[in-house]
């Protein structure tokens, strides 16, 4: 069970992380990385049991708070630029 | 199984590197460094480092983003697009990593318990068998840490210390919020009037 | 092929490290540098950490039962204070990029030189 | 017998909850503009989240024994559902306040121009409608860029 719920939580990573890495502006790749954040706590929680050590929650308990801490943090910065300029249109790739 | 995870973890790493050499756009790269840093330290939690895990995603994952926000909030948001892919750079690196890749030939295959930095007698092998005697706490990392390597420590302390002066001694403590502006220019912990002004 | 797995996490620590290195040499941007001397760091982390992996082991605190392996603890030592130290860097030289900018007004190397090239007293 | 039963609901839960993610995945990558990404992207993200939970919790207490462990894995729990829709929402909208248009159902932008997707960020809804807090919102950001002008000036 917990085989299966890694290989899917994985396959899940890796389509967020082509989002984060195609998505044509930042805050797709924004909302990519919040997603892969909660995928990260995902994965080590069900990895913590699939080694039969369930004692490492808490570092999965610290990565929920840190994404949410980062993806606030860089809302913020854009919130405090000048909205509605043309910075954050470009496509990269 | 394990190893499987852990090599998948650090597949993604390696797109997630490629992204931020081919992005011109700073803060896109700021933020693939952000989740480039999780995954990491979502590698050292399967690789059982866990202590490195929480330092990695408090320090490399947390802090350090926001330091970068703060620095491009300070200066300019994007990397001009000028030419500046240089073949020499491309081929030097392709040397260097050919070379390291050549000397990997002869290290310990992942996981092997009897490389020489798993069995030395006077490392590993004696931190793992005496600290719970010599110390005390289950935690081996925070015995070696604490008691074996103490000085170590205390450098390291001295280090962060000093970078915290030079930090201080670079920005100044005299730039204050300004009234009228405060909302608008502080998105890091260091508002700075005088570059505002300028730009 | 056991070649290849065995030695898999080391090729990818080199692909990284070679990444940050092609980075720092190849940007101009003075942030976009720092971002590479970030990756080629957290590279080295993971050589260490990868080192000190032991097959059907477990994180290195202590429990009880009979017969159990342990992953060995040094590294994890040494990458902690590595971490710490390197944030410590990476904030110095943030710091001086945003004061180079308050001074010349760019980040971008190449103009820092030409603005050196005419006034070198400044 | 408990055990089979547990096993069994573990089993389903934990299913469900890999379908969601995964489907959420697939949405993140296969919808058109940012705004219907992140209807899939948070939706399926925070019921997985709860799915997944459930499962491990009750692996901890009834198969591993420890109740230290289905706390921890609540307080995860808690602080996924406190903080995935604040994440969320901050990001829809901050991305409607830096000029992010919608796309409709047809595939046209259902706003005009950028900055009228600011104003609309910056407005309540039904002052929008009567336009006054648009147009307060466009005096103040005048006076604002007027004012950094003249700084400008001065040195």
């Amino acid at each position: 069970m917990f085989i299966a719920a890694t290989i899917a939580i994985l396959v899940t990573m890796a389509l967020t992380l082509a989002r984060a890495l195609l998505g044509p502006t930042l805050f797709d790749r924004l909302l990519a990385v919040n997603s892969f954040g909660t995928k990260t706590v995902l994965l080590i929680s069900v990895y913590g049991f699939m080694t039969d050590r369930p004692d490492f929650l808490d570092i999965a308990l610290v990565y929920s708070l840190i994404n949410f801490l980062g993806t606030i943090a860089v809302l913020k910065f854009f919130e405090f630029d000048d909205p509605g300029s043309e910075t954050y249109q470009e496509d990269d790739f | 199984m394990e190893t499987l995870v852990a090599n998948v973890l650090l597949t993604f790493l390696v797109f997630i590197a490629i992204g931020i050499i081919v992005l011109r756009d700073l803060l896109g790269a700021v933020i693939l460094l952000g989740v480039y840093s999780l995954i990491a330290a979502g590698a050292f939690v399967v690789m059982d480092a866990v202590d490195v895990a929480f330092t990695e995603a408090a320090v490399g994952s947390g802090i350090s983003t926001i330091l970068f926000l703060g620095c491009l909030s300070f200066t300019q948001h994007k990397q001009k697009p000028r030419g500046h892919d240089s073949l020499a750079a491309l081929i030097f690196v392709v040397i260097t990593g050919g070379l390291l890749i050549y000397g990997t030939l002869d290290m310990p295959h992942y996981g092997r318990a009897d490389s020489a930095a798993q069995t030395h007698p006077e490392l590993a092998v004696r931190f793992l068998e005496q600290s719970a005697s010599e110390v005390g706490p289950p935690n081996i990392v925070t015995s070696v840490l604490a008691s074996y390597r103490g000085y170590d420590t205390l450098g390291e302390t001295l280090v962060v210390f000093a970078a915290g002066i030079a930090v201080l001694s670079l920005l100044g403590l005299k730039r204050t919020r300004r009234e009228d502006e405060a909302p608008e220019h502080a998105p890091g912990d260091t508002p700075s009037a005088d570059v505002d002004e300028r730009r | 092929m056991n070649q290849v797995i065995g030695l898999y996490s080391y090729w990818v620590v080199i692909v990284l490290m070679m990444a940050g290195l092609y980075i720092m040499i190849a940007r101009y941007n003075l942030v976009k540098k720092i971002i590479g001397l970030g990756l080629f760091q957290t590279s080295i982390f993971y050589l260490y950490i990868t080192l000190g992996k032991v097959d059907g082991g477990t994180a290195p605190i202590l429990i009880d039962g009979e017969n159990v392996v342990y992953s060995n603890p040094l590294p994890h030592v040494l990458i902690l204070t590595a971490i710490v130290v390197g944030v410590a860097t990476t904030a110095v030289a943030l710091a001086l990029v945003v004061r180079i900018h308050e001074a010349f007004g760019t980040i971008e190397e190449d103009e820092l030189k030409a603005i050196d090239a005419l006034e070198p007293d400044a | 017998m408990i055990d089979w039963i547990v096993w069994a609901i573990s089993w389903i839960l934990m299913l469900i909850g890999c379908v969601f993610i995964v489907s959420g995945a697939v949405g993140l990558i296969r919808m058109p503009d940012l705004y219907t990404r992140l209807h899939a992207a948070s939706l399926t993200d925070t019921g997985g989240t709860i799915i997944i939970s459930l499962a491990l919790i009750l692996q901890s207490v009834f198969v591993f024994g420890s109740a230290m462990a289905a706390i921890k894995v609540m307080l995860i729990l808690f602080f996924t559902l406190f903080t995935a829709p604040t994440a969320s929402h901050a990001l829809a909208k901050t991305a409607l306040l830096c000029g992010q248009v919608p796309v409709g159902t047809d595939g046209k932008p259902i706003l005009d121009s950028p900055e009228e997707a600011t104003l609309l960020a910056r407005s309540r809804p039904a002052d929008y409608r009567s336009g006054q807090d648009a147009e307060q919102a466009k005096a103040e950001g005048r006076a604002r860029q007027a004012r950094r002008d003249r700084k400008g000036d001065g040195h």
